[in-house]
């Protein structure tokens, strides 16, 4: 069977909300307008605006009364129309949310997911483009999970909102509405992921490529294509940025001797970096050359459509960077 | 010249303030400058509705066709060197600030003409040699920062006012509060206008508010509840503001108005409210019909005249279309421009750091 | 038993809405007790300024002599199941919520026997299970976080409300106006309690707000202003609020009191007010010698034996204390506990990852 | 002569002050109490409070005004009270600042500076210890300084208030008390630091240890124990984490082969691991040993002083990690 990932989000909230009354969704536009990308669509019809509930443009507010009603036992599902609204919030995400089951040493528990779209969609320029996987994912307290397919988004999202903690969720517009096939297992309602642990997407033994999200895509792309030319490349699925699963990208770094790392966020202190580094902590002997990074450019989201295209990783770039650690290059024709 | 003297359509209701006049004064040349200056913002945003449509304007875009009013009679009581700051729904501010068609396709097609040399988009528009700061995506952010032009302009000693433009849904922000607790201790020349066109998205005013009333929503600050479709009143309005503000400080202005688009290219606007509540806006209230009206009813000009206007717009926004469309797209090299006013020479990096690089200028 | 009926120091006044009467209920035993915890709470307080001095409490720490009054009347007149949260001057609401001095000092001091074993710190204090849900050090953000208590309280149909404790500085701050217009929008039983002791750090209250009237502050939500130097008024304002807010959701109680106290250990408490100031109110409006003096007239106990009452706190002051500092700080292996609740047995590092590693639970 | 960096500070924003009229200081407490951290102390009495304005707790507020005033052409010095409660106005740091100049193809630039004490300080528990560094300084359009030493404070916070951008100047409190030399050039009112240069505080030969703020402290003690037992660690303060002096890193490990990065932030996505990863972008094959990365622990701050403790580097730490990079270990009683 093959389902959106959008249906995916739906059918997820949609099923934990049945099995748990103590699970409700807030935010803006979820409700009568079924949400702004559509991820709630029917869930007001069906639950009813005590569990589904519109909220003014007020990003602190509401999430520092979902952060509340956590503390008290619900399980609030908080959705940001864009994680760029977070920015609003963050503080409730990371000192009211992420710091005080420690700080209470276990009495505070925030079972609370914050989930929406992360990163870059098309066209929406600077301010409304920005990934967040790396600023929550160096948060202790926070677990932070990046779905790329539909079996991912069913999966997490549903582990997400069964767990005791608080876990930011984020989604990707552009894949919203791509299809995916789905298991039978991942259709049944008992369906869950492991929070922390990565996926093998495609096995391959010369080269190792570590991504997550709409990358996983491209890398898959650039996989199919490096095979053609004699490369066999492993992908890796992160599924969580927070915690890291260390233990499957290092494997696979043992095994291939080569890594390339892929994501759509800033470059510096992001999450190519800490594979990097967790690479080197763990496997540093087995690397055979440098790790190459592949990440969005290092500077604000432009609005034109060829800015913006050399400002996102392409699935050129992954080849060139795959190709690189096996000292195969293939120059690319200087741009800027 | 004559001077017309006209009455607005509804009383301005004062909070804190005693309201000014419903009497305003105007000029034939002014209020036919306004049908201009309305009807060819109008035509732009149905424009753009196409060329949206038609994909040569990507991501978001929020039109401000039926909210005319405000734009054209906030400029008509204020000058350049006073600013305005707004949101995302931002083409007309740029339009009545002097900007041009031309520039304005441009840049909503991504091109190196465009006002912010296609790096912007839709949301952000500038021209700050005329006092327009933007162009703000983030519903409520322009709120401090235009009480931040007014704290600039009053510790230059400007005699000047900023304009602090935002939305219904916007009036329930946090920051609104504590900026106008600020603007508010420091007597800031700070004019907040609320745009009430009724709906933050697909969220009725009430529905997102406790207290609708954006004109009271200062508490200890004063405000006007203005009509927004009768572009005197606004200007009206504006002018009472702006002295306000230069000797009192901040002061909030409700526009009553309406957006006859939907909230942005999704949207199509009719979910959440009645085909009916909208054609009877069209039909009651409309700012550009008001003032043909007005024009029609005073023998200011002829019917055959003011179509022959509505024409030449047209021509005008065609013409400046085409010419957009044939502007390159910003060159490559751009990428790394405007990062930094000043980089330092220091290198930075593409998408892959090892083929892609530029210097910082 | 007897029931006295007392009047409040000062009238109520209310903001859209009619104020309690001024004729508190109460009785012999309910004075004595207030006068015990309100006695005990400064001790305790004193206490705390000498360990700190002696350096056996770190960081910050902020005292809540002066205000005992607030804590102690909310307390009387609400339940354990009624949820309080408040910021980091949290000492003596967790007494009042039924905490012990011995975990109130072993806190302070960082040791294993703290109510949050030494992790939390003065600031973070907690007592779920009593509906005392912390302790946070970021000004404002309890008040949503509060109103958030109220949400699931109204949502599992509790019948109970939340009491969201903030000062005058925290009541300039954005998130509140989105808070309580929310909790407005959604009828939430929350109370929102400002204690105003007329300084956020060093700022005098008209410094930092154009409108110190808190009161009125919610604009379109009622409000009371109460003399929280008085603990009837408080219990009596308490008890109204919440049948207020169950009925129609949040109001807002601001409390007139004063700390004497610094603003933190590191504030001598007097560049920015006189000492004048801060013997006025002791000698005026001490919340404890007003009840002194009550018990007193009312001849519902003697002077001996309030000074016997004394003497006791004293002694259980110092006993807590003694056990506290016999307490061993944290285990290292607390280190990486409640990180998470459910760690999925995932190793987190130390400062050096390759030495120090934890499993999480 | 000897400074303190308090006075450094101080002296750095008074002089500019006096330099240049549209430069004025804003925040809490700045004024009538002297700053919180006396930072501003005598700022009042001789600017007035047109240019040293106290404001209301309302960081949203009043970073957000800050950043008007910078369109509008003021040079404004923002104070957080500390860099914990600019939470609550990261996004007119990040969305409102550092992205308005790209945005507008250079019409709108914003000279502001966003200054305060960040990290950890001593026993203020998991709310008011975050160590900002890393976030900040994966923002395109921002310029993020990290002081050491008087000189660098008032160099760096010159530099910082002249330069164009908005530049976010991250202090220590546990360093505003610290005396440092300072050369008579550095007490010129001209004096200023470049932007985006490190500063070998020591040479060596052996090993690099790369670090910046209150860790430039501890890695020179740990250095100075070093050198007795015959490893030359060379020392580098970063002075910036953006921009990052890649090329003096890649340098100086070039020179030694070996890299041991120290901070006192959370670990993932961190400072260091950025370190190791320029490193192995430029250097691989220069590298004799894995990277060692010394950080906070990856954990809310905890108050009780010894937990306070093993959550910071120390510098035991360092000299261990050090040592593994000359492959001469020393391992240490596992503590958890
Ligand atoms: C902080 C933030 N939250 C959410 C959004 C998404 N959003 C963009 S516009 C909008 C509605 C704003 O409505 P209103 O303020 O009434 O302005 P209007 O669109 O009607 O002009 C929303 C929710 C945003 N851009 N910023
Ligand atoms: C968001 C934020 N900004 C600044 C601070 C620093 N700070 C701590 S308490 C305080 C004063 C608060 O005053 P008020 O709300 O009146 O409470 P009081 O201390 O008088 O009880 C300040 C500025 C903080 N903790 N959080
Ligand atoms: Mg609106
Ligand atoms: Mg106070």
């Amino acid at each position: 069977k093959q389902m959106t990932v959008r249906e995916a989000l739906n059918t997820a909230i949609d099923e934990e909300m049945s099995a748990d009354p103590k699970v409700f969704l807030m935010g803006e536009e979820v409700g009568e307008y079924q949400g702004a990308y559509k991820i709630s669509k029917g869930l007001l019809d069906k639950y009813g605006p005590g569990r589904v509930i519109d909220t003014p443009i007020t990003e602190a507010g509401f999430a520092g009364i979902g952060v509340g009603a956590a503390y008290h036992g619900l399980k609030p599902i908080i959705e940001f129309m864009t994680f760029n609204f977070s920015l609003q919030a963050i503080d409730h995400i990371i000192n009211s949310a992420a710091k005080s089951n420690y700080m209470s040493a276990g009495q505070i528990s925030v079972p609370i997911v914050f989930r929406g779209p992360n990163g870059a969609a098309a066209g929406v320029g600077a301010q409304h483009s920005q990934c967040f996987a790396a600023w929550y994912g160096a948060c202790p307290g926070l677990k932070v999970l990046v779905p790329y397919s539909s079996e991912d988004a069913r999966g997490l999202l549903k582990a997400a909102i069964r767990d005791p903690d608080p876990v930011v969720f984020l989604e990707n517009e552009l894949l919203y509405g791509q299809s995916f096939p789905v298991s039978e297992e991942a259709l049944d309602s008992s369906f869950s992921l492991p929070i922390g642990k990565a996926k093998i997407e495609r096995e391959g033994k010369d080269v190792t490529i570590v991504t997550y999200a709409r990358m996983v895509d491209y890398s898959l792309q650039a996989a199919e294509i490096l095979a053609k030319e004699g490369i066999s490349a492993e992908v890796i699925n992160l599924r969580s940025i927070r915690p890291l699963d260390r233990s499957a990208i290092n494997a696979s770094v043992r095994k291939t001797s080569r890594l390339v790392t892929v994501e759509e966020g800033f470059p510096q202190h992001g999450v190519g970096a800490e594979i990097c580094m967790s690479v080197i902590e763990e496997s540093f002997d087995s690397l055979d050359a440098p790790v190459e990074r592949i990440a969005g450019a290092d500077i604000p989201m432009p609005y034109a459509a060829n800015l913006e295209r050399m400002a996102l990783p392409q699935i050129d770039d992954i080849i060139r960077a795959a190709k690189r650690t096996c000292y195969r290059s293939a120059p690319k024709a200087a741009a800027a | 010249t004559t001077v017309l003297t006209i009455e607005t359509s509804v009383p301005f209701i004062g909070h804190r303030c005693e309201p000014p006049s419903r009497n305003v004064e105007t000029t034939p040349k002014e209020v036919l400058g306004f049908f201009r200056d309305m009807a060819l913002m109008r035509r732009m945003e149905i424009a753009s509705d196409s060329l949206y449509k038609s994909k040569l304007i990507r991501g978001f875009c929020h039109l401000y066709d039926g909210q005319e009013a405000v734009a054209v009679g906030m400029e008509a009581a204020i000058t350049r060197r006073d600013c305005i700051i707004t949101a995302y729904r931002d083409h007309c501010i740029y339009l009545g600030r002097g900007g041009t068609l031309f520039e304005c396709f441009s840049e909503l097609m991504g091109r190196q003409s465009g006002c912010s040399k296609g790096k912007g988009g839709s949301m952000h528009f500038y021209k700050k040699e005329n006092g327009f700061y933007g162009g703000h995506g983030i519903v409520g952010a322009q709120i401090p920062l235009g009480c931040g032009l007014a704290f600039a302009q009053k510790y230059s000693k400007d005699e000047t006012v900023t304009f602090a433009m935002y939305g219904d849904g916007a009036a329930n922000q946090g920051q609104l509060f504590e900026a106008l607790n600020m603007a508010a201790l420091w007597d800031l020349p700070a004019i907040l206008v609320c745009e009430n066109n009724h709906y933050g998205m697909g969220t009725a005013e009430w529905r997102a508010a406790k207290s609708p009333a954006y004109y009271k929503r200062g508490d200890y600050v004063p405000g006007l509840k203005v009509d927004g479709m009768d572009v005197l009143a606004v200007k009206q309005a504006c002018r009472f503001a702006k002295e306000h503000a230069l000797k009192n400080g901040p002061i909030i202005l409700e526009m009553d108005t309406y957006r006859y688009h939907g909230h942005s290219m999704s949207d199509p606007g009719s979910t959440y409210r009645t085909r009916d509540e909208i054609s009877g806006v069209r039909q009651e209230r409309d700012a550009i019909e008001r003032v043909r009206k007005l024009i029609l009813s005073h023998e200011l000009s002829t019917e055959a005249e003011l179509k022959s206007i509505e024409k030449e717009i047209r021509g005008q926004v065609d013409d400046a279309i085409a010419r957009a469309k044939e502007s390159p797209m910003p060159d490559p090299s751009e990428l790394f421009t405007n990062v930094y006013v000043k980089g330092f020479g220091i290198e930075v990096a593409g998408a892959d750091r090892k083929e892609v690089r530029g210097v910082l200028p």
